[in-house]
Parts: C-alpha cells; structure tokens; sequence
C-alpha cells in the first residue's frame, strides 16, 4: 500500500512533532509516503467564512495534484493528511464536488482555467485510521518493544476527524483510538468528552470560550485519572498544550497534563527514541511516565 | 391486424371525473371531455364532479342503455381504487364488466403534474389510449373460488389475541400461531395501560385464558410457518412447532420442575423481564403465561449440552410431562383467510451511544421500566436501581429512535403517552422528581388530553427540548455521582443542565426483526419504514394487496392498545366477509392456450413459477391449468410464437394501448360540444 | 377549474420527450399511486401502461414503443426477490438485458430504455427515475421513429396514398 | 394458349435462388406449363419492360416477384407488375421479410458505398467512381437506377396479395400455392401461404427437448460435437424454430443447423427478432446482470442472429440512423 | 449572559419595542440562504433544540443555534445576520452530526457568516472575520498559512493589548522551533492565483479577499 502524503501549513510549525513522529513510525513499520508535490494550503475552516468557492477551489487544487501525481508515480490515490482540519475540508471537498452539481461544475470551471483536472478519484485518509485499518493493531502490537503498561490514556479525538463525514469512526463515541492504545499495552480512559470541542481557532479570538472548553477537557481528563491526553490534531494539541499555564493564571488553580500526539505514543511503544519522536518540542513532555517506562523496557 | 371482438362496431362511453378539484384543479376536464367525444367510436363524452358517487355510476348505467354503449372508458383516480366500481357500474348497465377501462388522471396525473398545459395534455394522451384499447377489450367471466372457512393468525400479542377471539366468537375455527412460548406480547410486560392506569395484567390475561380454552381456537405457541402455498380462500399453510422438551398435553403447570432444577438460582438474562432479572433452563416466562406450560431451553440445559444432567427436574414430575427427546412437529394447515398481527421491536437504544444506554447502569429503556414498576417484576415492584439506589430524580427522555432522520423518521406515536404514564408511576413508587424531555407532546386520543394535564397538576416537569446527551462528566459539585442530561429548554432558550439518578429512554417502534421475511412469505408488500403496507391508507387499512391476507396492530405501523384492538377486531370481520361469502370472485387475468397455434416448442414450461403450464406428451403441446395460473402472463410474453395469450393483457389489447398513447394529437383538438 | 378553450395550444411549446412506462400492478404501479398520493410532483413526460408483472412486458411492446414514436420506454418491477409472482422480474431482467445490445445496435442509446425495481413503498424513487430518465431521454434528443420513417419512405413514389393505406390498415375500426 | 391463364416471374433484390427454386419444381414444371402462360420471367427468357407495359392492367392472373427492393428501378418494376397483375406474390425471404439483403439496413448508404467502392480491400478504384443515375455518354445520359437508402419488404412498396415464405421457398409450398391459384381455392388475401404453427411442431428434434430449459452459454456450430437426435436449442445452439412458421419440413435440422427464421414469424407475432429474443432470454439461467451478461457475450451479434430474415420487415425497420 | 435584560432602572423612560411587524421582515430569507447552503433542508426544522443542546458553545451565544435557525426562516434577517452565534460557531459539526432532520447546520453558519460580511453586520475589529480575511490574502499571496504571522497580525488588528498576554507562549514556541516568522510558499502560486480568480471571474461577484 502507498499513499500519497498531505502535511499541511502547521506541519512545519506548531504540528512538528506531530510530523516527525508520524514519519518515525511509519519508517519503524517500513512504509513510505510520498510528500505531495507543490501542495497548497487546504483552505481550512476560515475560508470558508470569506468565499467557500475558494475555498473549494483550494482545496480541488491538491486532489487534482494528488490524482495527477498519484497516477504518474504510482502513489496511488490515497492522500494521508495528518491535520484534522486538513482531512475534513478535503473530504468535504471531495464529498461536494461529488454531491453538488453546482459546486462541481463551479469548480470544474476554475481548475480548467489553471490547467488542472480532477475526476474524483482520490480518497483522504487520516493517519489513525490508516494505522487502526490499514496496517491493523495487529501488526502494530507485533512491532511494540515497550508495552505501555500502567499507563492511563485519555483518547482526544476531537471534532473534525469524526464529523461530519462518517469516514471511518463514530462520530461522538470513537473507539478507534481506544483500541490503538490498548494494542500498545496502556489502559484508554472512558471519557465521554473525547469528541467535545476543543475551541479550535476560538482560543485566539474569543480566548474566554475557547480557554474554557479547554480547561474542561483537561480538568475531567485528570479527573479520570489520565496521565495523558493523545491528540491527532496539531490544533488541538496546541490548545489543549500551550494555555495550560494561562488557563492556570486565570482559574487560579494547578492544571497540569501532557498532550501527546498519538503517533509519539505509538512511538514511545515501538522503542523510537526522543528526538525522533519530537518529544523535545512537548511543553509538557510525560517525564514522570518516560521514566517509569525506561526502568521496565528491558524486561518486554 | 383484425379486431378480436368483430360482431358488433365500438361505440364507446367516455367520462372524465373532477374528483372535486384533485383532477380539475390541474386538469382541463372539460376540454379533456371535448377531446375525447371527437376520438373514433367515441358515442357519449361527459364530465362530472364525482364520478365514483352514485349518479355518476347510474349516469354510465342509463347511458349504456340509452346509448345503446358497448364499450365504456372512465378517467379518474387509480384503477386499484375504483375498477372494481366501474365494473360493477357497467354491468348494471347490462354490459360485460370488463368491456371497461380505466384511466388514471389522478394519481398519475393531476396529483404528480404541476403545469395545467401538460397535465391536460397527458390525460388526453392517456384518454386516447384507453379508448383505443377498450376497442379490442373482450368479454369475460371472472373465476369464482370458494373460500375455505378457517383463518390463521399469526403473532398472539393483543391484536392477534383480539382477531382469534372475535373470529372463535363468530364460530369459525382459527389457528393461532405464536412464535414466542406464551401468547400475550408486550401488552403482557406492561404494567400498567393509559389513559386509564387499568393493570394490562389485569385486561389482558383472561383474554388469554379465553384463547386457550375456546373450542374454535387452535393455539401453537413457541411455533413458526415457514411456508405458505395457494391462493385466496385456498391457502396451505406449513407451521414448523419448536419442541418445549415438556408435553402439553400433560403439564399443568405446577413448576415443581423448575423448583427441582439443578440450578438453585436463575442464572440466564430472563427474556419477560427484558433482562433485568435471571431464569433457570428449565422455566416458564411469566405465571400467567399461556399455555401454562413449562419450556426447556436446549441453549442453556445441562442436559442439552453435556448430557451429563442427574435430570431431578424429570424425577420431580409425577405426570412424566417432561420428554429430553422430544422432535420439532411439521404441521400443515388449509385456511380461507389469513391475519398478520406480528407486531413490532422496540428501538435499540444502544445506536443512541450519546444516550448512555447499556454504558451507564442507570440508563433504562421504556420497556424495561415497565417491568421495573411491576409488581410481578424483578424486583417486587420496588424501584430499585441496577446499583441498589432508589431515584430522586428521573428524567425521561421522548423520541428515542423516532422522528429522526438518523435512525426512524415516523413518530411512534404511543411514546408520548406510555412516558407521561411511566411519570406517573414512577413518582407513585418513589415521589421523585420527574423531568419529561420531549419535542412535542402528541396526545390525541380519548382522554389523553387529559392525562396530561393530570400529569402537569402532579408536577411533573416538562421540559421542550431533545436530549443532546446523557454523560457522567460533571462540571459542579452538585453534579458528582449524577447522570447529566444536557438539553435546551426550547422555551426559554437556553441550555440546561440536569443531574438525574435515573434515565429513561422512550424507545419508538420499529418494524418487527424478521418483518421481510414474513411479508416474503405471505406475499405482501412492506412501506418504507418496513411496516407491513395497507391495501389503501385510509378505505383499507387492514387489507394488504395480496387477497384473503389482512393485517392487524403495529405490524402495519406504531400503534396504541385501543388502536392495536380496533384494528384487530377490523380485520376479523374482512376475514369473515370474505369467509361468509362462500366465495370470491377473481380477476379473470389468467393465461390461456390456443392450442392449435402450439408448436409444443416447450420454452414456456420453464417459465411459470406456479408450474400450471405441462406439456401434454400425447399431443405434443403445452396444457395450461388455468386453476394453478395466478395471472402473470410471463408464459405469453415468452411464448415466441404467439400461442399463449393472457385475458385483460391480450396482445393486441396493449399494442392498441401502446399506439393510442402515441399517436400524435390532432394540432387542434377538435370541437364538438360534450354531453 | 380552469379554461383552456376549446384546444390546448402546443405548437409554441418546446420539444418534450414522450416515455411510455410499463409498471407492474403490485410494485411500481402501487409505487406511482404514492408518489401520487404523497403529492410528489414530477416531470409529466411519462405515460404509464399497467401489467400485472414486469414479466408480462413482451419486447415487442418496447418495440412498438418505439416504432410508434416513443423516445424512451421505461420499465418498472418488484425488487429482486419480491416479485408477486416469484420470478416474473427475472424474466424481465434477462429479456432487458439482451434486448438493450440489441436496441444499441439498432442504433438506440441504452438511456432510452430502462429498467428499474421499485416497490410499492418507493414513490420518492417513482418520482426521482422520472425526473432522471426524462433528462437523460431530453438530452439525447428526439427519436421520432414514425417520422424517420416517413423520411425515409419519402425516396418511394406516392407517399401519400402509401401512408393513408397503412392508417386505414390499423385503424381500429 | 391464349386461354390459359398468364404468369409472370420477376427478380428484385436478391440471390437467385428463388429463380432456382421453381426449377426444383423438376417434373412438375412441366405440369405447370401446361395449364399456364408465362408472359414474363427476365431470368430465363427475352421480356423488354416495354412488353409488360403493353399489356393490359390486370391481364396477368399471378405474378410471383421475389427479392427485397433496394432501387428504383426494382420499384418502379414492382409497381408496374402490380398493375399488370390480379394477384402479386411475395416469393421468398427477401420479397416477404427483406431477407438477407435486409441486413444491409444496419448501415446507412453511404458507408455501403464507400465500402464498396472505397474501402473493401479488393477493391480498386483510384479515381473514386461511384455509380451516380445519370451518366453523360456520347452527348447523350444514360440512366442507372437510383440506389435507395432502405432495404424493403415488396410489401412495404406495393400491396401483396400472398407470401410464399423461405429461403428459397419448397418446392411442396410453390407447388400448393399455384394449385390453389388455379383452382381458385386461395385463402383470403394478404395470409402466408404456409401452416401458421411454428417449426417445432413439424421438427424430428421436439421431443428431446427438455422441459427445463435454462442457457448458461450459447454455441455455435463449429464449437461443438453435436448430437445428431437432440434439439438444438438444448445443445446451445440458437435455433429459431419455435418463433419460425413451419412448413419447411425441418430441412435445415435434418442436415444439422438450426433454423435461422427463413419462414418468418406467425400470424400472431409482428416482431420475429423481439419474440424468439424474448424466448430465447427468458430461459438463461443467471439472474443477476452481471451472470445474464456473462451468458450474453456469447451471443455477439443478436440483430443478425434473431433478424437474420426479417430486419427490413421488423418494427424498427433499420439501425436508427439519420437519412 | 444569557438573556438580553432590559435595564429596570430606565424603563421608565423608555420601554423597548417588542412586537414585528410583518412588513419588517424579509420572507424570502429562509429560502434564500437555505438555496446558497446547497438546498438545505431549512424549512424542516422543528426547533427540537438539538443543536444547541450539543453545541460546545452555545452558552456564549446571544441566540442558540436553534434561535438562529428559527429567525432564518421566519425572515428575521438583520436579527439573524447581527447574532453573536455565526461568529462562535467553531465548525466543530456536532449539530449537523446530530440534527434529526439532517439540515446541515454548519454549512447554514458559514453561509451566515458569509452573508453578514457582505453586508458588513459584524462589528468592526471583530477578530473572526478579520482573521479570515488576514488568512485569505495571506493564501492568497503565497498559497500557504503561515500561523506565526497570522496571529501577530491578528492582535495587531483587533487587541493590541491581547498580543502582550501572549508573547509568552509565541516566545516560548519561537524558541522550541514550533514557531516561525519563514513564509513558505508554493512554487506555482501563479497557478492557484489563476484558480482562485477564476472563481471570481465564474461567480460574476467579487471575492472578498486579495483585492
């Protein structure tokens, strides 16, 4: 199986780590994914507030990129975007152009004005679901060096991967994460939450709702006694990281909790080292759990 | 091409109904009518408001006579509405019934056709067709057949229950078949019934003791058909009888088997108390069943299983009623008439997962809060919860699987009232506080109204809003150990949150499991939701389109008790109308066989299903037995070479049919004034 | 009511295709009543034939249709395993599928005949294979057969009188 | 002689083999010529078009004209037999359905043109000539007759009183059909002069025929070993036998190839194609498309299987094609 | 704030109008943006209140999702267009997920959103569609997002003050390397250019950004 791969604008910036673990572990279990050529941003959900056409159009550019390169290198016609935003504008996308005539016909119009194509053949995967279905949990148990063991999870699915676009999960109770973790030897929480919003951009424009949808996810993660949150957004795992100190500030109370990409954890489990796994761009690196871990490594 | 009917020339009545404004408010009717009157062979053209209503049938009546008509063509509704009508219309009028046809202006046209141009346009079109085709139409005689006075009923809950009893009382003899160990479906776990708050218990039980014991009334509990051959008023039907391992001739129900059973305790989920309590292998669903027969299940028997059992059930019965080698009996059964009453299944509330059921304890279905309250139930009637605690708070939630695009798009229609009495009940038993969630409260039956406003003076909440989700996630103190219900008071608009200790699920109803397969069976047709579909939503409801086979209760729909009764008490008497006419009469639609066109070519012997066509060896061509043949005319469309032919579908009867239809209209319809 | 005059004028109006339809009694004739009965408005371009079974549609019929002037002919049956006569719709499916090669070679695109299952509880689907037939059959054009014909009896002498023999030979008389 | 009754014979579009065929007539020939005067018959005697014209209308008892008619000059012969004649016969395929030179109405003139005087591969023809109606010669134009688009029954030209069906008619049905003339004892006009019960009737093969029927794939000669005793149509072989009149007496089965239609359909049947398709599809045995196709695909030319005689005479006449 | 109170101590003076006229209405609203949310099926709401029972914001909405929806259809246009509601929803699509009559509730917010910024209903300096449009000229441009850039600019536009309170997250991720002021950009930005300007030049109206 190939795919074609999607990084998208955060990938270089705040979804760093997100990158390199999710390329660690996918060299760990010998796969390769081809970097769209020249891909563009998705158009995320702030587009569409200005001109949703555009945003269309955006987002049409790099299916019809994907189908191109896709079928002249024999990639395959599986786009594999890591970002949840990313994965939901080019599903939806793809869904519209299919569904709509008139967005279809709109869109047609403009990617023939620069020179593009698109026929509708690309699928847009997230990795998790690649990962869960793909590769299958029983492959990824194989690879595991370092069970988890003792480690409680609490699985943060969030919005975009799930809705509203049934692609592969539940669209409130996701099990897909859950019986990931359990494959690498931790417990998942059951968190009734792990679908509920985390503010996305909101955090920046109206910080009181957006911190305290946050604080909420955080405080009842802690609540269950969850030494984690893993996350498969880099927005997400920005909000839910990077404001702990100021939801701190402004509730007056202790909120500490590491946010992890899932793809860290999958690569904490197969034995994948720090720095490949970019644990060092954390806020919050799980210290207290790595060195707990370290002392039974030897023993699986 | 010649003309199959060669005596005497057509002349052809022709009228076009208004239906009231249904066909006139989009079709021309009038220039309909001026159309027609200038078609060949068209006598007398006329336009009239009902045409179905008396005058109307007696106008074709009088005109055939007066006219001296031979052919007669109606535009109106659907001929599946009102053939039958015209026919007999014509036939006062002293003509062959079926030298008529029928045009359907109605549901194929005014009601589907927006532009008054093209709606008046197509009735012309299908008006030409009809009087071309009448032109070749033949004289017939429908077949009679004698109707068998015996009736199935399949399904023993309240509507079968009700249709067995009703038919018994009328003297004729019934089968009643029941899939379950005992008669009485869900009406039987209720507690209690709206509006009135009688014990269903109460209600129905003796009905159910009247069943067993009437002379009329066969009863085959824990039994299935699994075929069904023949015809209206000639039906052969195959029941498949599961073996209970305990005769019934024998038992009487003293359960000193059960008490006798290895197993000290109930060990399996009890099916009657919707799982809320356990039973032994060896058991019996509830102490009023009926039969009051035990039942072995072979799933969970020791002796079934291993067969290692010291059997002390079977050392404690001194009538010897139990019988480990017991077989399943085939019977075969011919009845005249049938009535489907299967009923339906609950919603299943764990497609909800945003709900809680089956995740959180102290979410219940509807269905098992029935059994909660019962004083039989599993727990004496004491609210108890499934973690020992008893309520303070309950919220209610309406519209569990119904009026939602995600899962049941039809209202269920007795949610709204069987909550507003679990309320009730449930603040008898524990003086809780009750919340009722709802999205509109549908009250509208016999005293309901005033049920429900028994219930706000009892001050039960009310709260207009769906549910968005019950979750164990607290955001206050006051919320630890409670389940939150978060929904918008849609009244006052705003979001609330409600901490309850218990959640009920008003669960809808569904189509029954194995619905497709029974329709399948019986030959009927199901609407889209999956309920068995009516013969004609509001003139027959309890007919379905396949002759001699009704259908009562929630089978057909959602439906109350009273509902479920009434609708069960209707399709006995269809049944006894047919049986008490002796015979009924059937379209003459059968195919036949010129014989010296045959070529005894054979390609049609494969082709009927019914196998009524053979190929006569001695004369080397085909034989068809009309009395097998239900009317498909497959064989005639196969038959290449033209030998077979199908009454009411002759050849030349569509091709006319055919070239009507397109031959193109004059540029002006012509003048002539109509009648 | 409504007043159109004595004729309905036509002539102004654009081409409209003309579908003959045949539904069988149980399924999709029951089907369009409901899309009757629930009011679903559709294109009226179809002209409904009732047959008691999908079975009993001779391709003969479809023919005629045709040759008559049809620009597409559409059939209507019980679901796979739903027919009222067991596997009247088999036949029917068998037939279609042969008879559609053969109508593609006689140079008469597969759009214009159709075959569809629908149930008695389908109207929605009575009403969404009209609409969608009547398009397809729209922008293919016009078959008009009987003028073809017509055209291409045109290079034969006496035309006229040879076209007024043919209706006088099928008139129903 | 002048009070024998006169006959003519006339060749429109077609193979000869009718021509042929009422020499099959052997002894009998001359038991005919006994009782008849053949004033025309181009084929085996001298006959100018100006000879018939001079006759008076309706001074030939019966005429038998055999060929379809594909030019104008086959129609305006046709016409002009028929006015010549009291009763005009349609004799063979080609005058009663079309017959094989029907089949060329699956294409428009033009591409048979240019195939023929263009494309064929033997065909040398560099400076492109087409036969045209009028050629200029001498100062003066000679005339060939105009080639038409359709391919047509004798029926679709000029009113036929009788049809002798097949590819060439037997000798037994000419035979009945000018004894019947003769005495007068014609059935009434426009029938076929042939039994009107399809071919199985009369087959050496019905009764091995199975009752159950069901075709997983279809065959053609060449691509079996066939059983010499058993019906075709069970051995896979499309035989039109049961949508095809009878009166044959089954020549074709009896040398082991199935009936191709030459008869043409019952009186009940309009469309011989459309009817022996629909017997013949009925009985596959898969019921999903995708299994029916599967069987289909072994059938790879249904117009000239099912209308190998008839397409001319069929409903639709022609592939759909503009003028 | 849940409700809009009226301030009792002035209601002496002036009492608030609570009462529409009809006339003051557009009835034609509901249809409208329901046609430019592709056909949604506006007009079957029941106003059960899922939305914004399962809307993670609807608590800081002047009107729930469903008020919204209500005001839609009855024509409650400048009422609609002038809610808090459009601009907190955070495209999270539980409603839509949810809703018993499937309408697609978060595309009729986009269409919302966009109306309102047609017709200038939002207050000026509110961070939402600022940010959009910062976003939109910057895809523009370069054809990529780039977050440093676009948050600084957002606090430079709307909060000045709020930039300070951050700075020390934006130092923190700047040193960790999470952040960066580098613009990428796509090698053939002439192409997504023509793309985007050809869907101008198809709509026939002009496209808010970039110009």
């Amino acid at each position: 199986m190939r795919y074609l791969y999607y990084p998208g604008c955060s990938a270089a910036t705040t979804g760093k780590a997100y990158e390199k673990s999710l390329l660690a572990i996918f060299r760990a279990l010998s796969l390769s994914m081809d970097e769209l050529e020249d891909w563009n941003c998705c158009g995320a959900t702030s587009y569409m507030a200005i001109d949703e056409t555009k945003a269309f159009a955006l987002a049409a550019r790099n299916l019809a990129l994907a189908e191109e390169q896709g079928r002249s290198s024999g990639s395959g016609h599986e786009i594999v975007a890591p970002c949840s935003a990313c994965f939901l504008v080019l599903t939806k996308t793809n869904q519209y152009l299919r569904d709509y005539p008139e967005v279809r016909s709109r869109i047609v119009q403009a990617l023939d004005a620069a020179g593009l194509t698109y026929h509708g053949t690309v699928t847009v995967r997230h990795p998790l679901d690649v990962i869960v279905n793909d590769i299958g949990l029983e492959r990824i148990e194989k690879r595991v060096t370092r069970r988890l063991k003792g480690m409680k999870v609490a699985c943060y699915y969030g919005c975009q991967m799930v809705r509203p676009f049934k692609t592969f999960d539940h669209a409130f109770y996701p099990t897909s994460m859950d019986r990931l973790v359990k494959a690498l030897g931790a417990d998942p929480v059951d968190w009734p939450l792990k679908t509920r919003c985390c503010g996305g951009t909101l955090t920046g424009t109206i910080p009181e709702a957006g911190l305290r949808l946050n604080r909420l996810l955080i405080k009842d993660a802690v609540k269950r006694k969850a030494d984690m949150i893993l996350t498969c957004c880099p927005l997400c795992q920005f909000n839910l990281e990077c404001y702990q100190d100021q939801i701190a500030r402004e509730y007056q109370e202790k909120i500490h909790c590491p946010i992890l990409y899932f793809t860290q954890l999958i690569g904490m489990a197969f034995g994948l080292g720090d720095d490949e796994l970019g644990m060092s761009l954390l806020f919050q690196p799980p210290t207290r759990f790595l060195g707990k871990q370290k002392g039974e490594a030897a023993h699986v | 091409m010649s003309k199959s009917n060669g005596n005497r020339p057509a002349r052809i009545g022709f009228y076009v109904c208004h239906c009231g404004h249904n066909i006139s408010g989009t079709v021309d009717v009038a220039a309909v009518a001026r159309y027609a009157q200038a078609l060949p062979h068209v006598v007398v053209s006329r336009e009239y408001k009902y045409m179905c209503s008396d005058p109307g049938q007696e106008r074709i009546a009088q005109d055939i006579r007066e006219h001296a008509l031979n052919r007669i063509v109606v535009a109106s509704c659907s001929p599946l509405l009102h053939e039958h009508t015209f026919r007999t219309a014509v036939e006062k009028g002293g003509l062959n019934p079926f030298f008529f046809q029928m045009v359907n202006i109605r549901e194929n046209v005014s009601w589907v056709n927006e532009s008054p141009e093209e709606a008046t346009e197509k009735a012309m079109d299908l008006a030409r067709a009809a009087v071309h085709r009448v032109a070749f139409h033949k004289a017939l005689e429908p077949k009679r057949v004698p109707i068998l006075p015996d009736v199935l009923v399949v399904g023993g809950g309240i509507a079968g229950i009700h249709a067995a009893l009703t038919l018994a009382n009328a003297g004729r003899k019934v089968v009643l078949v029941e899939r379950e160990p005992t008669i009485g479906g869900h009406m039987a776990m209720f507690d209690k019934t709206f509006p009135t708050l009688d014990c269903a218990a109460c209600i129905l039980t003796p009905k159910m003791s009247q069943v067993k014991n009437h002379p009329n009334i066969t009863l085959w509990t824990y039994s299935e058909v699994s075929k069904v051959e023949g015809y209206v008023g000639n039906y052969t039907i195959t029941v498949r009888r599961k073996p209970r391992y305990i005769s019934e001739k024998l038992c009487v129900g003293c359960m000193e088997c059960i008490e006798a059973c290895i197993y000290k305790e109930g060990k399996f989920p009890d099916e009657f108390n919707a799982g809320l309590s356990r039973r032994k292998p060896i058991y019996i669903p509830f102490p009023q069943a009926t039969p009051q027969v035990v039942v072995i299940d072979p799933q969970t028997c020791i002796e079934f299983k291993t067969g290692k059992c010291k059997k002390s059930c079977l050392e404690k019965c001194d009538r010897d009623a139990i019988d480990f080698s017991q077989k399943e009996v085939v019977e075969e059964i011919r009845v005249g008439t049938v009535i489907l009453a299967t009923g339906y299944k609950t919603f299943d509330a764990g497609r909800l997962p945003h709900y809680g059921y089956g995740k959180y304890d102290n979410v219940y279905t509807s269905l098992e809060v029935e059994r909660l309250v019962n004083a039989s139930g599993p727990t004496g009637g004491e609210l108890i919860l499934r973690d020992g605690r008893r309520p303070k708070t309950v919220g209610i939630i309406h519209c569990v699987g119904s009026r939602d695009r995600n899962t049941n798009r039809w209202c269920s229609r007795t949610c709204c009232m069987y909550s507003l009495k679990l309320a009730h009940l449930l603040k008898e038993h524990t003086d809780a506080e009750v919340y009722n969630f709802y999205i509109d409260i549908r009250a509208a039956g016999k005293s309901y109204e005033e049920f429900y406003d028994k219930l706000l003076e009892e001050n039960v909440h009310f709260i207009r809003g769906r549910v968005a989700e019950v979750t164990d996630w607290t955001a206050r103190p006051s919320e630890e150990g409670k389940l939150v219900i978060r929904v918008e008071d849609t009244m006052i608009g705003v979001v609330r949150r409600i901490p309850v200790d218990m959640v009920v699920l008003a669960v809808g109803m569904e189509p029954q499991f194995d619905a497709q397969e029974v329709r399948r069976l019986f030959n009927i047709s199901c609407s889209t939701e999956g309920f068995f579909l009516e013969r004609h939503p509001k003139l027959a409801p309890v007919d379905t389109f396949t002759d001699g086979v009704f259908i009562a209760g929630a089978c057909q729909g959602p439906k109350d008790i009273p509902d479920s009764v009434a609708q069960a008490g209707a399709a006995a008497s269809q049944a006894l109308v047919l049986i008490d006419s002796g015979s009924i009469e059937l379209e003459p639609n059968t195919a036949y066989l010129v014989e010296e066109d045959c070529s005894g070519c054979k390609s049609c012997l494969t082709i009927c299903p019914y196998h009524a066509i053979s190929h006569d060896e001695a004369r080397k061509k085909a034989s068809i037995n009309e009395a097998l043949c239900k009317g498909c005319g497959t064989c005639t469309a196969t038959c290449p070479s033209g030998a077979i032919r199908q009454n009411l579908f002759e050849d030349e009867e569509i091709y006319s049919e055919i070239r009507g239809l397109l031959t193109p209209m004059p540029a002006e319809a012509q003048g002539g004034e109509s009648c | 009511m409504l007043n159109h005059g004595a004729g309905v004028s036509r002539p102004s109006r654009e081409w409209q295709p003309r579908i003959v339809a045949f539904f069988c009694n149980w399924c999709t004739y029951t089907a369009a009543d409901l899309a009757g009965v629930s009011r679903l408005k559709h294109a009226s371009n179809i002209r409904i034939i009732r047959v008691m079974c999908s079975g009993r549609v001779d391709p003969q019929f479809v023919l005629e249709a045709f040759a008559r002037g049809a620009d597409g002919v559409l059939m209507g049956g019980c679901h796979p395993g739903d027919c009222h006569y067991m596997e009247g719709n088999y036949k029917a499916l068998r037939r279609v599928r042969l008879l559609r090669r053969m109508l593609r070679d006689l140079g008469i695109e597969e759009d214009r005949f159709r075959l569809e299952w629908i149930s008695a509880s389908e109207g929605e689907k009575v009403r969404a294979v009209v609409n969608d037939m009547t398009a397809r059959v729209r922008s293919l054009g016009p078959l008009k057969l009987p003028e073809k014909f017509r055209d291409w009896d045109r290079e034969i002498g006496e035309l006229e009188e040879k076209v007024g023999k043919m209706e006088e030979k099928e008139h129903v008389g | 002689m002048s009070d024998k009754p006169n006959i003519g014979l006339y060749w429109c579009a077609s193979c000869g083999g009718c021509e042929e065929s009422v020499v099959d007539l052997a002894e009998d020939i001359l038991l005919v010529l006994e009782r008849v005067n053949i004033v025309l018959w181009p084929v085996a005697m001298d006959f100018k078009k100006k000879d018939l014209e001079e006759r008076p209308d309706g001074s030939i008892l019966a005429s038998l004209v055999n060929g379809a008619v594909r030019t104008s000059e086959q129609e305006e012969m046709a016409r002009l037999i028929r006015r010549k004649s009291r009763h005009v016969m349609a004799y063979g395929s080609c005058a009663h359905l079309g017959g094989i030179p029907g089949l060329a109405n699956q294409f428009a003139r033009e591409e048979i043109l240019q195939y023929v005087y263009e494309g064929s591969p033997s065909t040398a023809n560099a400076s492109r000539t087409r036969p045209a109606t009028a050629i200029p010669k001498n100062g003066s134009s000679l005339a060939l007759p105009e080639f038409h688009h359709l391919v047509r029954t004798l029926d679709q030209v000029i009113e036929v009183d009788y049809y002798l069906p097949g590819c060439p008619p037997t000798p037994r049905i000419l035979k009945e059909a000018l004894l019947a003339l003769l005495e007068g004892e014609l059935p009434p006009r426009g029938a076929v002069l042939a039994p009107d019960v399809a071919l199985c009737e009369e087959c050496p093969r019905q009764e091995s025929k199975p009752a159950d029927m069901s075709f997983t794939e279809f065959r053609r000669p060449h691509q079996t070993v066939l059983d010499p005793e058993v019906c075709l149509l069970a051995q896979g072989i499309v035989c039109l036998g049961p949508a095809t009149r009878g009166g044959c007496e089954a020549q074709c089965i009896r040398g082991h190839m199935a009936c191709t239609g030459c008869f043409g359909p019952t009186s009940r049947v309009r469309d011989q194609g459309a009817k022996i398709l629909s017997g013949i599809a009925s009985s596959v045995a898969a019921d999903d498309p995708e299994g029916i196709d599967r069987t289909l695909d072994t059938l790879p030319d249904p117009v000239g299987t099912f209308y190998r005689y008839g397409l001319a005479a069929s409903l639709l006449r022609a592939r759909n094609r503009p003028l | 704030m849940i409700f809009r109170h009226t301030d009792l101590t002035r209601t002496t003076k002036t009492v608030p109008r609570l009462i529409k006229f009809e006339e003051e209405l557009d009835l034609g609203f509901g249809e409208e943006i329901a046609a430019k949310a592709y056909g949604q099926k506006l007009l079957s709401c029941i106003q059960c209140g899922t939305c914004s029972a399962t809307c993670p914001l609807s608590h800081y909405m002047d009107f729930t999702p469903r008020r919204v929806i209500a005001m839609v259809r009855e024509g409650f246009r400048d009422e609609a267009l002038s809610t808090t509601t459009i601009w907190l929803c955070a495209s999270c699509y539980s409603c839509t997920t949810q809703c018993p009559r499937n309408i697609h509730i978060t595309d009729v917010m986009y269409t919302l959103k966009r109306e309102a910024i047609l017709r200038g209903r939002y207050p000026k300096r509110y961070p939402i569609p600022v940010l959009a449009r910062n976003f939109f000229q910057g895809v523009f441009r370069t054809g990529r997002n780039s977050e440093a850039r676009l948050i600084i600019k957002l606090y430079l536009q709307t909060n000045p003050l709020d930039a300070l309170r951050q700075a020390v997250v934006g130092m923190k991720l700047f040193l960790m390397g999470r952040m960066s002021l580098r613009q990428d950009r796509i090698r053939k930005i002439d192409q997504l250019q023509a793309l985007l300007n050809a869907v101008d030049s198809g709509n026939g109206k002009k496209g808010g950004a970039g110009k």
